[in-house]
């Protein structure tokens, strides 16, 4: 069989399970999340430096020595411009052209600001970042995002952090169909089968943070995510069976004893 | 001479260049970008750029999220 | 973390995943698909010898050379004697005490005939056979085959081979809630996250034929039916995050840089 | 267009509605209830006279006078036996034929026991009862009550009193396409939707009290269930729109202004 | 009880059901739908006059005879612009300050643009229309809309004329939390259970025109809706029961005959 | 003579009718069925059928129950 | 004299007013607004309001839709 | 001598063991039960048990199933 590879912008990815590093107990934990998910990409948030604080251990350090693909994100911003200026933070300080852009609508929910979205998109496609907006599940507002020239679509799946998985899977079908940039499914996964009905849908990835930091077990979660991942990727490619009211024996039906029926 | 960084006064000698800075808040050695007045500071410039009276400074980093 | 094992009668299993032989397009296929499901008990039916075919390649002997641990079924059968009696034969050939009951109501829906399911269970209990049941979702009929002594229940999750997958977790639920012995979902399953999705619920383990044999891919479907067992079962004990209508943010909230905010 | 009438029996009812008569706060309630429900046939239970109490108002009195036919059932029932000797005793009461046979699992679950229900209404048919059997969703029962000669057969949508609604309409449509007689559901529904849906799917009725009684406004909920009901029943009627992924314009697509269109 | 009215702008309505004039067979069919579903708001298309046909029977002069509240649309508008020339020229031929804004992002979703819907929006509100706008199920737009001064919002709840029902009712349930205008659900409402669960999440109305006028009988279908949108409201504004994984009985449980319990 | 009327002891004269006992408990006008060791008493016989020593009798009506 | 009505070319005799277009066009007594290069001819001046050559008039009315 | 197995008739010599029954059809090697008369016969039995006129043996295996 031929590897399975997913494509975006020029990263070439074996694992299509894309993992938050937020939320984690200490670094020790986040080490053993990261290394149990078997993910090649890690977002990660920029903030201001704490200057009380004392140096502590470098998160950022720990991952690019075990050769993590870091993918910053623009998470807390609320405007196409701190959005765009965290993104050139954000690659100022690691040199990466790759950034998650989020511009988000209101507190509670999380949700996108689609217009600002787009708006912030539009100027880091033209300032050379590979962009992976998140979205909402809007198939317009998705290939809107795909004609500006981002890398990846990321509609969500339900709130962030709200573990309600997929609330619509018909808008993804859509998405999907009409998509001709990787479709990652990011935010509102909160099990395994969540992440494997994703990919079941066709999706190309599946971003989590959340489902894995927040579990009672975030390790044993996190390899549960990625056997998930997999497991989901490999049914929609093996071509599951199709759904029928009525049933089908699995065992023959001649040379049953019985004589009323043989 | 007062500068803001990150949001707080602070005081730095004239003269004072983003590395100096940077040093001096033991972030020698940390991957970090610098805003200066909004605009970005690209880190080949930190040796020469002298930071100046009323400067606003953002320092940041990377941390865990999602 | 201690090892996570399935006790059913006498046998110890590290496999959740209990897969049928039938449907597959030839002996390799079968191993091949066995092979990549990682499971250690496998169904059989009993039928009988076509006196007029050659001999053919010996499922049993491949079966037993590689240490499967043979499930016999009593599929096929619409009254509790017949079912008995292919159980009786059953443990003839093998000397096996297992036997996967199924007494059938109807050709349609394969729907277990419950009364002569129960009649049945209690005939091959007192024989001293070790009985997994196949049956309906009815609580009240998973409870009445523990109290008989069968060793497991295994209710369905949807008709035999429709692949619907879990069409009613709440009785699922019910019967979990209330069963001292192991719970097997038998039936219904069609692709990964559905297998996923029992285990999550709590069940001990799923048995599938059609999802896999009738794959497109069925050696794939087999690894992804594999992981996706496993990964299911793992988030059940990893404890899921709760749900929640709202988001929940997974970057930190200070040190947003964006005057408005900071 | 014809009257749509419903036959059980020799009952000709034109209300699909049935509705029961417990857990109102008082007579005044029962009364405006069942009045808003505009049903016409409303079930009871039987109970043994408290020997210490007053009189007070009867139940039976004010559902004869208002022409309401009466449904006993076998509540409270978990043998045969019991079921039986309470059928017998509500036709000696009222001189009615018709019973709503209930023969429980257990208390948590309130599920009927499948194998005494088949044997109370063997009894009870030949006996010369009009038989109303409230069942699980498992189509095999059912068809075997219909061949026992049950006049009608009642699988349940959720448990009794816990307002899940229709859990397995995949159940329910099996059944409805293999019945010979009418078809209503029984218990488990908790909102105008879920009286709506079942009936969408082809049920010749549906019967219910918690989700009417239980309401914060009972009479105000009767009053929405008869709609409900009723919408249910036109809308099958009716015949839906097909189902389909995407859009189609219900307004004309020939004539918009704007010159890049038209 | 107090009358229950909704507030639209400066209009108040007894009928929760806004519905459509498109694809009905002819104007008799029209008729009879419109009076049977009982709604007082009726939407209307804006098209250029075809200059070849013949007169033929005026819609508008049924509608304004028979007293209805014309809501014109800007049905098949894929900008800004020109669904703000729409909406001027509906308010040119009726004096209504009504509009149906509809900005469509693609003719495959009929999915709206969102940025288009804001900026029209935006536009006709400063001119003084009373805008009911059509627009996706993300919270975040529906508040925009509503900040902009928008009279209500109507979110879909699955692709016009789809029938695939409330899709994602954890979206319109943020939505309504949050909204201090009336939410009336638009477009893809099937059958008549889909529109009661709208009106029993909370929604102010709902609209519809393919859901009656695609039926096999459009006026059976429409008294069916004007009965489910009633039987919504109702139960919504009575208080369903909680739901609950167990049962809980309907008859008393006290003086059930048969030795054993009493 | 003791009887046993819904599960409770009770004192009657000999001779009491299924009828009579009714009236006794103020049951003369209410809608009841009688059971007697098991058996259904008709309503017809109630006038004439007779208690005797020990025997257990089930008197129930219709109560509100879905 | 040239003009064109929803995107059709038509002949009309100078001094034709709106109105007089409307009549001509048999919609002397239907519902419809008047678009006369993309501005909105209100119905009041429709008896005033002359077409001049070249004009491009949109004439709409409304239609069953959703 | 005739008997029947699995439904089809077939003739046999008299003094047929099950075991030489078995090793006639080709199944001396295979994993299968037999059935006599509805009776199973025990494999330790093979050698020894007869079959006689009228018989009805039943010769089952394992196939794939699920």
């Amino acid at each position: 069989m031929e590897r399975d590879v997913l494509k975006i912008g020029t990263h070439e990815l074996a694992s299509r399970l894309f993992v938050g590093t937020g939320k984690y107990r200490d670094m020790d934990e986040t080490r053993a999340a990261l290394e149990a998910s078997g993910a090649e990409v890690v977002t990660v948030a920029v903030r201001r430096v704490d200057l009380s604080a004392k140096g502590g251990e470098s998160l950022i350090g720990h991952l690019l020595e075990r050769g993590y693909t870091v993918l910053p994100n623009t998470a807390g911003c609320y405007t196409a411009e701190d959005a765009v200026r965290t993104a050139r933070l954000a690659r100022e300080i690691l040199d990466t052209e790759l950034v998650k852009l989020e511009v988000l609508g209101d507190e509670r929910t999380l949700f996108p600001d689609v217009p600002a979205t787009l708006e912030a998109a539009r100027t880091l496609v033209d300032e050379g970042f590979t962009v992976l907006p998140y979205t909402s599940d809007d198939p317009i507002t998705a290939r809107r995002l795909e004609e500006i020239g981002c890398a990846a679509v990321m509609p969500l799946a339900a709130p962030i952090g709200s573990g309600l998985g997929i609330r619509n899977p018909y808008n993804l079908e859509i998405i999907l169909q009409n998509a001709g940039v990787p479709v990652i499914v990011d935010a509102g996964v909160g099990t395994a089968s969540d992440a494997a009905e994703a990919m079941e849908l066709g999706c190309d990835g599946v971003l989590m943070n959340t489902a894995i930091a927040g579990a009672q077990e975030p390790v044993l979660m996190a390899s549960a995510m990625r056997k998930a991942v997999e497991a989901g990727r490999e049914a929609f490619r093996a071509g599951r069976i199709a759904k029928r009211l009525y049933a089908t024996a699995s065992s023959p039906l001649e040379g049953v004893i019985g004589s009323e029926r043989s | 001479m007062r500068i803001e960084v990150n949001g707080e006064p602070r005081e730095v000698a004239p003269g004072t260049t983003v590395r100096g800075l940077l040093e001096t808040l033991g972030l020698g050695q940390t991957r970090v970008a610098v805003e200066r007045n909004r605009q970005i500071v690209p880190r080949a410039e930190h040796p020469s750029v002298e930071v100046t009276e009323g400067d606003r400074l953002e320092i940041v980093h990377f941390v865990g999220g999602g």
